[in-house]
């Protein structure tokens, strides 16, 4: 198991270095003088000359990469060209936002929609695996953020049960309570996702009730309960992991969306507003940052997977 | 495909409405009952009533009108999604497949794109590009683009490997022969399968792009920039946020249904490379 | 059968197939040693036999000698040319002289072409019936042929039966009017009373278009009674080759004696010692003679390759028990 | 035959299926006798697998059922009985391997895990005592190294030691029927004989009764002790004694038997039976292999024949054998 962890974390470095090549080519990409880009079009002659300096301008394209490939490992973004902090400072004070709200609405899509699937999978063909399926069909179709628009009519300006906008830090203010204020908008990031994942459940269990190790299962006299947790279940786990992936990817998505309906002072509405302001510094940083997370999370995904199914262990990434 | 609809009659309705959807997209200056962008004065944020069948919004433009006109940017925009996500997919799809020396390439470049989040690749290639009609297209269907790759490659993968595959190259046949008469005619109820997936989230993906005021240009009328409006006069209008936003869901929904009809259907195979989200 | 006079068809000389394995990221990649310097002559019209458990790569050296697969090593002669060094159009050109039928009847036809136009596409290919109409009839009557109704023509794969499959295949095969066939487990897949049908249409075929064959499978009853002359194979080499009567009557590889043996013969009780172990992993052959490991006579010698001797009655041999 | 361990009498099997309700197997009767082995044999579609999995309680759900016939075990009728109480049966007093070693296990956990299940549920062990049993039984079974064993996945073992493991999984509880469903048909021909082999042994050492279905009629003459030959879902011919193969008496068997090269050298032409197995929507009426026999009457296509006691311990049903039909 470690041997694969190994692997598959070495494996990760050509797509890191890659994606690190893309998101530095970005800034040369935009067009103009990028020393301006990075540094907004109220700067000063000087300053300007001096980014050039910094970035490497007037050396070759590989150098300039070098530099700034330096300058981040050791966690140096650059300066926001807006906000009078440095870009690193400016995302730390966003993440916790994002990061409790990414969690929340995790732990909601685990928690609403394995069991939902298991019980449209166990009910298969009955009216209750149709509702369920129509019903997933529809939290499909639902854009994340017309759904946080409607549940914040009914539930914050109608019934007025749950803040609307806006989250006060819980780190800060140690005040768990604020919370409260996250929890329509991972809802409203959860609901649209637990689609995939009630249906992934549904269909691989379907498959692996199929399976002849299952009919095994059955032959040694274990109780209907023991076949579909130990062996159904079990196994379709396998299935519902590797789409995992396209719930997170999905789902950070869902949570850059969502903070600009609450405005929630997360990473996400720092990215749109950047784009909005042509902040580019920040714009890159933030890109870097999530594309690493996103790397990351993928790769526990994989582990997981690697854990659930040995098969993947022995023959290593293939 | 018309015995198909009759085995699910939800089909049939999901069909119906997106026709209908289709020819208010065509006809959208025959139907619409006032020029999408003629503001009203006097009759700003005024509810659903017998001359503004939707309501206005905070311009005093007629809703119904810019959701018929609507239409039309949200098809265009995903259709060209879906050709841009088609066209390339496939083709660099079954080149990486057949070719050894070019799957490296296209399979690498693939694994980096697929580094970001949808939505992120999407705002990253705005920023870069700026905005547009036709940005939007490409900064959206980068992200589909390798989707169908990965997707048509593994397919071919699949094929390749078939028995009956191996029997054409025992009888002579010439490599493009067999990617053109045997793996390509095999590779099409899958293709379409995925580019009615794609279709759908094209669509929200759009939507979240204009919400978010980083997609089409808030000039046009699209429906992503109808809830992108609406969201700020939420409270005293909220027919501005619920009917654009019904629109988006029920098209959506009706692609979802036919794609999932469609998927139904396909070899078995390859259902599970073919998931659709 | 074999009269001397004549020249071999297909002449393999030391052939080999190494497959790369890739492991993981970190690890070397491995060799699999699919066919390990085999060498036969096939004589024009005989059928040649290829018998040996799953793995042992007669299925690989059945696609070596029509090229589907490339040789990492030794020759393959047809009428004295030799394929492994072809490239395009020469190869091409010999490709339509040899065929094969496929062991599964199911997966070896595209699922969206029908039987005539799956039937008519070597045909087309190499340009031999020019209108439609030629080739219908062509089609028309290689079907006759294969015993199935001209009416098939029109209809898809799932239609058919697996018997009824595995004739269209051969109707595939022969639509070239080739030399040479390989039948890589033809009946394999087939129900009992459907195998003897398919197995007399082949025999038929051979008469009646001149066929060779190269007839792999691993069943030995099928084997003895299709094949003129026979090689047994374990691990990737032959261990032991000969006239049908003479091996069947007396085998003296200890390999070829434990596999018949292990065959289930109809009204008898099994006699003889039972094969213990396993084949070992082509990865990491055992060294010397392979079958070693598990050979009831084996002695220290046979940790060194065996010599390939020719006995008197003809046949090859590959044991230090006749050196 | 009342002290036989299992009765099976008129047991009919259908299937719903699209094309309406299919009878997979037609009241077909048989008895088994402790220590007995009996070999069913047929080809595909014969009704043969399904009979087995109908005796475990196992048939495909929903669409098949039995829907007549009794299946008695030890006097105990198993059709009626809950899926609970079956359940107390199964892998305990009647266990079962399968054809495809490769696919039979879980591939997710161990094969010790998997073997201690069964101990678990029917013999209450715990989870140690189970695994050390486990290991035990793999080296009864002859895996080489079985305390290492215990702890590989199906993934890391060969066919044939995958199919000693669901040996030792189905006879950990020294049942009194194992029903071995073309067990070695999958695997090479020397590892064919070995577990051959090892199921011969078994079965003395353990006092039990084999069911075994297959199509291959040469494994058949190595193990039978009493053989059933099915076709289109019903009996053709039984016969309790040895010789079988020296005393066939139906079409269908005599018919088959020309089907195969023998593997003695002396091998006449082989005779194929005419046309296809008839799927079971398009069964022929009256005997089922009517439509294929060389010798079939009018009588043959109008009504089912019976099945006659042609001599003592040897059942055809033939209307050949029917004095008055052939006249």
């Amino acid at each position: 198991m470690l041997r694969y962890i190994i692997k598959r974390v070495l494996s990760m470095i050509p797509s890191l270095i890659l994606t690190s090549i893309m998101v530095f080519l970005m800034v040369h990409l935009i067009p103009g003088d990028p020393a301006i880009t990075m540094l907004g079009d109220s700067a000063t002659e000087e300053s300007i000359e001096q980014m050039r300096e910094e970035m490497g301008l007037n050396q070759p394209l590989v150098n300039q990469y070098f530099i700034w490939m330096g300058k981040v490992v050791h966690g140096d973004l650059g300066d926001s060209i807006f906000q009078n902090k440095s870009v690193m400072a400016t995302i730390a004070d966003r993440a916790e936002t994002s990061v409790l709200l990414g969690v929340m609405a995790m732990i909601l899509i685990v928690l609403i929609s394995l069991p939902i699937g298991i019980i449209a999978a166990v009910k298969v063909n009955t009216w209750l695996d149709q509702g369920i399926s129509s019903l997933a069909m529809f939290l499909a179709s639902v854009p994340a953020f017309w759904l946080g628009l409607n549940l914040m009519l009914l539930f914050s300006v109608k019934l007025g049960w749950l803040p609307t906008s806006g989250f006060p830090s819980v780190f800060r203010s140690g005040d768990w309570s604020n919370l409260r204020y996250l929890i329509l908008p991972s809802i409203s990031i959860a609901l649209p996702n637990t689609a995939l994942i009630i249906r992934m459940t549904r269909s691989s269990m379907l498959d692996v009730i199929k399976e002849d190790y299952v009919r095994t299962a059955r032959s040694k006299g274990l109780t209907e309960n023991a076949v579909y947790i130990k062996h159904v279940f079990r196994n379709s786990l396998i299935a519902v992991v590797s789409s995992l992936g396209f719930v997170f990817a999905s789902l950070i998505s869902g949570t850059v969306v969502t903070e600009s309906v609450f405005s929630l002072p997360g990473v996400g509405q720092l990215l749109v507003s950047s784009i909005m302001l042509r902040d580019y510094p920040v714009i890159q940083g933030v890109i870097l940052i999530i594309a690493l997370v996103f790397m990351i999370i993928n790769l526990l995904v994989d582990i997981s997977y690697a854990k659930i199914d040995p098969r993947i262990r022995y023959t290593s990434a293939k | 495909m018309f015995n198909l609809l009759r085995k699910r009659k939800v089909a049939i309705v999901a069909s119906v409405f997106l026709i209908a959807v289709l020819i208010c997209g065509i006809f959208a200056p025959l139907i619409s009952t006032f020029d999408p962008n003629e503001t009203h004065g006097k009759d700003r944020l005024s509810t659903i009533n017998s001359t503004y069948w939707l309501g206005t919004d905070n311009y005093g433009r007629d809703i119904f009108s810019r959701i018929i006109y609507g239409t039309r940017m949200s098809l265009v925009g995903s259709l060209g999604i879906v050709v841009f996500a088609v066209v390339l997919g496939v083709l660099l799809g079954v080149v990486a497949g057949y070719l050894r020396s070019a799957q490296m390439v296209i399979m690498r470049l693939a694994d980096v794109l697929m580094a970001f989040p949808p939505l992120l690749l999407a705002m990253m290639l705005m920023a870069i590009m700026g905005s547009g009609v036709f940005n939007v297209v490409i900064a959206i269907g980068a992200y589909y683009m390798t989707r169908m790759i990965r997707i048509i490659y593994s397919l071919t993968l699949k094929i390749k490997e078939e028995t009956y595959i191996e029997a054409m190259h025992a009888q002579g046949a010439s490599t493009l022969r067999i990617i053109l008469r045997h793996i390509v005619p095999n590779l099409v109820s899958p293709i379409i399968v995925q580019a009615t997936f794609t279709f759908s989230s094209a669509l929200l993906q759009m939507a979240a792009l204009d919400f978010l005021g980083l997609g089409i240009p808030p000039q046009y009328p699209t429906w992503g920039n109808m809830l992108s409006e609406g969201s700020r006069f939420m409270t005293r209008a909220p027919w501005m946020v619920v009917i654009p936003g019904l629109v988006i869901v029920l098209t959506v929904l009706s692609i979802n249904i036919m794609g999932d009809l469609l998927r139904d259907n396909i070899d078995p195979k390859f259902r599970d490379i073919v998931k659709g989200t | 059968m074999t009269a001397s006079y004549k020249e071999p068809l297909i002449q393999v000389r030391g052939l080999e197939k190494v497959f790369r394995i890739k492991g993981g990221m970190l690890e070397k990649k491995q060799n699999l040693r699919a066919v390990r310097g085999v060498s036969f002559d096939i004589m024009p019209q005989e059928t040649f036999g290829l018998v040996g458990e799953s793995g042992c790569g007669k299925s690989t050296t059945g696609r070596l000698i029509l090229q589907l697969l490339r040789p990492t090593g030794g020759e393959v002669l047809m009428e004295g040319k030799n394929l492994a060094s072809m490239k395009g159009r020469a190869l091409k050109e010999q490709r339509a002289k040899m065929q094969m039928v496929f062991q599964d009847p199911y997966a070896s036809f595209d699922p969206r072409q029908n039987i005539y136009s799956a039937v008519s596409e070597p045909m087309v290919i190499y340009g031999l019936a020019k209108t439609k109409r030629e080739r219908r009839e062509k089609v028309a009557q290689l079907l006759a042929d294969v015993g199935l109704n001209p009416d098939a023509m029109e209809k898809c794969p799932h239609e058919f039966s697996g018997g009824q499959r595995q004739r269209i295949g051969i109707a595939r095969a022969l639509a070239l009017h080739p030399q040479f066939m390989v039948l890589d487990e033809p009946v394999s897949a087939l129900d009992v009373s459907i195998q003897a049908q398919v197995i007399n249409l082949l025999l038929e075929m051979k008469s009646q278009y001149g066929l060779t064959y190269l007839f792999i499978s691993h069943d030995l009853s099928v084997i003895k009674y299709i094949c003129d002359r026979v090689a047994v194979m374990y691990l990737g080499e032959i261990i032991e080759m000969a006239d049908k009567e003479t091996l069947f009557a007396q085998p003296l590889h200890p390999y070829s004696q434990a596999l018949l043996a292990a065959a289930p013969k109809i009204g008898e009780q099994r006699t003889g010692e039972v094969l213990t172990g396993e084949v070992p992993s082509p990865i990491r052959p055992p060294k010397g003679c392979a079958f070693h490991p598990r050979c009831p006579h084996a002695r220290e010698c046979c940790k060194q390759v065996p010599p390939v001797q020719k006995l008197p009655d003809g046949r090859l041999i590959a044991c230090w028990l006749y050196a | 035959m009342n002290d036989a361990l299992l009765n099976v009498k008129d047991l009919t099997i259908t299937f719903q299926t699209e094309r309406g309700e299919l009878t997979a197997v037609d009241h077909l009767s048989f008895d088994l006798g402790r220590k007995e082995t009996l070999c069913i044999v047929g080809e595909s579609g014969s009704g043969k697998s399904v009979t087995a999995l109908s005796i475990m309680g196992l048939l495909p759900q929903p669409a098949g059922r039995v829907t007549n016939g009794s299946i008695r075990f030890q006097g105990q009728e198993l059709t009626g009985l809950t899926n609970k109480q079956m359940q107390g049966i199964r892998g305990n007093r009647i266990s079962m391997i399968f054809q495809e070693p490769m696919t039979s296990l879980n591939p997710v956990y161990t094969v010790g895990y998997q073997i201690s299940e069964v101990l678990k549920k029917h013999k209450g062990m715990n989870t140690k005592e189970a695994m050390r049993y486990a290991a035990e039984l793999l080296e009864r079974v002859g895996i080489p190294e079985p305390g290492k064993r215990v702890h590989s996945f199906p993934h890391e073992l060969s066919g044939g030691l995958r199919q000693r493991v669901m040996i030792a999984m189905a006879l950990s509880c020294d049942p009194d029927i194992l029903i071995a469903d073309e067990p070695t048909t999958a695997l090479d021909v020397t590892i064919q004989a070995q577990i051959l082999r090892l199921m011969e042994t078994l079965k003395q050492d353990l006092d039990m009764s084999i069911i075994f279905i297959t199509h291959d009629l040469g494994v058949v003459s190595q193990i039978s002790d009493r053989t059933i030959v099915m076709y289109g879902g019903m009996k053709m011919e039984e016969r309790y004694a040895d010789g079988f193969f020296d005393h066939v008496q139906h079409p269908y068997t005599v018919d088959l038997l020309g089907c195969i090269p023998t593997s003695s050298l002396s091998d006449g032409k082989l005779m194929p039976i005419p046309g296809m197995i008839p799927s079971l929507a398009n069964m022929p009426g009256g005997c089922r292999f009517s439509n294929r026999c060389r010798r079939a009457m009018s009588a043959c296509h109008e009504t089912i024949p019976e099945l006659r006691e042609i001599e003592p311990g040897h059942w055809i049903a033939c209307h050949l054998e029917d004095k008055e039909a052939v006249l």
